[in-house]
């Protein structure tokens, strides 16, 4: 059935994350796949959606989509230009920051989060680019995304190093640590959704996408995935969500290879 | 005041072995051609800080400048790994490397309390982050009216701060604009304060989105044209993204890496004098 | 997202018995008609805080809509005493004035906390001096690192911020510009945030030294030309030097104070509907 | 002799106050005397003074006296305008004020200043505008200069509140409160200088200006005043300071006047 299909696994993953800010009045976006969803959210269902980037651009909006959080145009296109420091204390520890978008290199059940380290078998521990903004990005935003690809290396059954915490240990662990953020409420792929589940917070599979088995996300994560009693089929993404997010991203080839 | 110099002058004079460094420029505004007046001029043992290290510190490190680096995000933003970086930290190559390794909101409130005169700052930070166990200075303190735990940062206070700015009168005023990341408190938090402009003119004709670091707290200004490169400087350049691209490249393995300095760092000696 | 509206509804809407309001502009940007409107609508038991009384809330407080003044300078600049927050403090008229009495830097410090959602600040400050004995919002630290003792002040956290700016767009978003106090501090801690501005623009083309308040974290913009008088908005008025010095007068003495205000406050209700 | 002066006492003590910025890089300045003394200082003795004002305008030059520390010109002319807490914590805070200025209501023999409260016989307590920045100038700027016109009922034998600290109760109490500056190194009033004694740190005096006597300076001092084994004699005002502040005087009356 995959065969069939007129987009990538990458696009769907793309469209899904875009809908989830749906709602959204303000996204902390980091770069890659956050920073494509959240333009091409903010070029789909919530055209008024604020993108803030670490750089301490606030309400950018760029024309294409920038290649490090620093870009001129972010800066050039944003209503507000802060220091670092600013963008840190007085927007998002603040809780000005209705989501928050994460990738990941490791995430375990509980939607915890490495970026650190990852000790290897005979050869030294694989150095990793670290945290960045993501620890306080976990805790503040008013609710955290995740988007990664799925594979049994990136979703892990223990992690070694936390870097952001999602739920700790399960139910409760976020409140003892004073976190004030709803924490992860989608862990998006380019398989499918998970989603805590409301008593335990342990990751649930709640669904998968077009041509997608439940089954074949199993055997992509490291540890027996919980599966909801009913798993949905995300939509497929709509003619205008495709048109929209190549058009995007065809510009974006053409603007950042026409500049170097 | 700030004495305006040559960036070979400003390095020698001001940047020492076993120095704690700080070449700041939040993606924007990289003293990229800075770091390499401090590797042309074999500078050794520093403790390099910085919040994304980038391929500045990917150089600096590979040459063997660095005995730490103090930091928070070390990628080729968008591109993958800093390879330096990480055979540094895996293999000890050139040199061992020590990390004391933070958060941004961390090391961003470490740079304000260093600005400040303040031993440490607070922050609600790191909360179940393994980073807190693995560095001392990140601590916690309680607050006096609600009993609540925060996180508490130790000050950065640099030797020296380096970062490149649009443009500086002859008085050595510095004036900059766009994204300003950090710069401004590690300028504040340093001893001595390194800028390399694009230009230096003869009045600094107000810009929206600008700052002016008075000649006052600046140490020494060098004329530096493209002294961001890679990175750009707003008004000047833009930013060379397939450079970011070729990094991965070059710096992936040892001798490309180190051919790649010789040819284009350490034998134009004196470019910039 | 802001609403643009009238001064009237605005007060009408935000500010409510009992709150904690702070009206901030640092000698510049003063929201003085907005004060008037708070006076006008009859609000009580206000607490007021600003680090600068100044007129406006020599005004508020002697027609009686506070129960409690934060503030850390309270004179009229230049000229002498702030007769009715004298009267109000020394006399109790007309209404008895409890304080909670700071220094600039610790007031600024309270912002920023509440503006950062910390619960306190930390600073050096308030050593020897007996303000520190005198309020429950100043206490002390001891920095995790040095073991250093600092002073520590607790975060305010208004119900409302009021400020007035040069101007704002058709969708709420703020431009204020020159002198700014801790206006963005004041605007950030606050629950919700009345903005008087001078005038609604189509656009708001990019002024050096401008900083922009976007509409998401403003309640409310009301257009009020001159809402800043006897103080100034950079750019469309300038200071009222001779009505400061007028203030001297007028509200020395309370029979003339109150029809002062009868006169150019109360009467001229709707003025700005 | 006093009648044969061709200057007022509070013109002589505006340019010992000057004087007194002479050597000074940066001023963090108060508005009323030690604004139009420093002012005068970079007309005269200092050209290259900078000129710090607590609304956050650093480098100010204005060319007539600002009538408040916010005035426009201040930032018109300023190299850079901050905000409060930047100037507070970042500059003054951050030990990169040279010299402060301050005035007093009352000030005691350690140079400790009251601004704040002054209990009255049978009626309330006399409520005065407060601290301002006056503490932390007080603590933090490299040294401290305090002009005041001399009358018993301003240098008090003992100060019902201390609102900022000169040398506390003498000789290393300023170490012991941890005061980074070296404090208040001149009392400049409209009679004379006094300094305090490099061992006891009580104010003495050291300088009368010219047709002032010592017992002059005694009577209206509230508590026996320490003199100095050689009082000297204040320097004239020359005519090129009396003449560039009566000119920057006069030129401010006019520019005040025409504005409002």
């Amino acid at each position: 059935m995959t065969d069939t299909l007129t987009w990538t696994s990458d696009e769907m993953m793309t469209v899904a994350s875009a809908r989830a800010l749906a709602d959204a009045t303000t996204c902390f976006v980091g770069i890659g796949l956050p920073s494509t969803a959240a333009n091409l959210a903010r070029r789909t269902r919530n055209p008024d959606l604020v993108l803030i980037y670490e750089s301490g651009t606030i309400g950018a909006k760029p024309d294409v989509l920038p290649l490090s959080i620093g870009d001129g145009e972010l800066a050039d296109t944003a209503d507000a230009v802060v220091a670092v420091p600013e963008i840190f204390n007085y927007w998002l520890q603040a809780g000005r920051c209705d989501v928050g978008f994460l990738g990941a290199a490791q995430v375990d059940r509980f939607a915890n989060i490495n970026t650190t380290v990852i000790p290897r078998e005979g050869q030294p521990d694989l150095r990793l680019p670290g945290a960045g903004g993501a620890p306080e990005i976990a805790a503040h935003a008013g609710k955290v995304l995740v988007t990664v690809r799925h594979s049994p290396r990136v979703f892990v059954d223990a992690l070694p190093f936390v870097t952001s915490v999602g739920f700790g240990t399960g139910a409760g662990d976020r409140e003892r640590l004073g976190l004030r953020g709803a924490g992860p409420t989608e862990v998006i792929t380019d398989l499918g959704v998970m989603a805590p589940d409301p008593r335990t917070r342990e990751l649930t599979l709640v669904e998968v996408h077009p041509g997608v088995s439940v089954e074949q996300v199993r055997e992509a994560t490291g540890w027996p995935l919980r599966v909801a009693d009913e798993v949905a089929t995300t939509e497929p993404p709509t003619d205008n969500e495709l048109g929209v997010l190549r058009d995007l991203q065809a510009r974006t080839k053409e603007a950042h290879s026409a500049r170097s | 005041m700030a004495e305006i110099t040559s960036l070979h002058e400003a390095v020698a004079g001001l940047v020492h072995d076993g120095d704690i460094v700080s070449l700041e420029g939040f993606t924007h505004l990289i003293p990229t051609l800075a770091g390499h007046e401090i590797v042309r001029q074999q500078r050794r043992d520093l403790t390099l800080v910085r919040m994304t290290p980038d391929l500045v510190y990917d150089q600096m490190i590979g040459m063997g400048v660095a005995r730490k680096l103090v930091f928070s995000w070390g990628g080729n933003p968008g591109v993958g790994s800093l390879h330096r970086f990480r055979d540094a930290v895996e293999n000890s190559w050139p040199v061992p490397l020590e990390v004391d390794e933070h958060s941004h909101a961390g090391m961003a409130n470490r740079y304000v309390a260093g600005a400040s005169n303040l031993p440490f700052a607070v922050l609600r930070g790191y909360q179940g982050s393994g980073l807190a166990g693995r560095s001392d200075t990140i601590s916690t303190v309680t607050c006096p009216f609600t009993g609540e735990e925060l996180a508490a940062v130790a000050a950065i206070n640099p030797d020296v701060a380096v970062i490149h700015a649009q443009r500086a009168d002859r008085a050595g005023n510095v004036q900059l604009w766009g994204i300003l990341g950090v710069q401004k408190e590690a300028v504040l938090a340093a001893k001595r304060v390194l800028v390399t402009v694009e230009e230096i003119v003869d009045a600094l004709d107000p810009v929206p989105g600008a700052i002016v670091l008075p000649s006052w707290v600046v140490t020494a200004v060098a004329p530096v044209p493209g002294g961001a490169h890679p990175s750009y400087a707003a008004g000047y350049t833009t930013r060379d993204n397939a450079f970011y691209t070729a990094w991965d490249t070059i710096s992936r393995d040892r001798d490309t890496f180190a051919r790649w300095m010789d040819e284009h760092v350490v034998e134009p000696a004196g470019a910039h004098r």
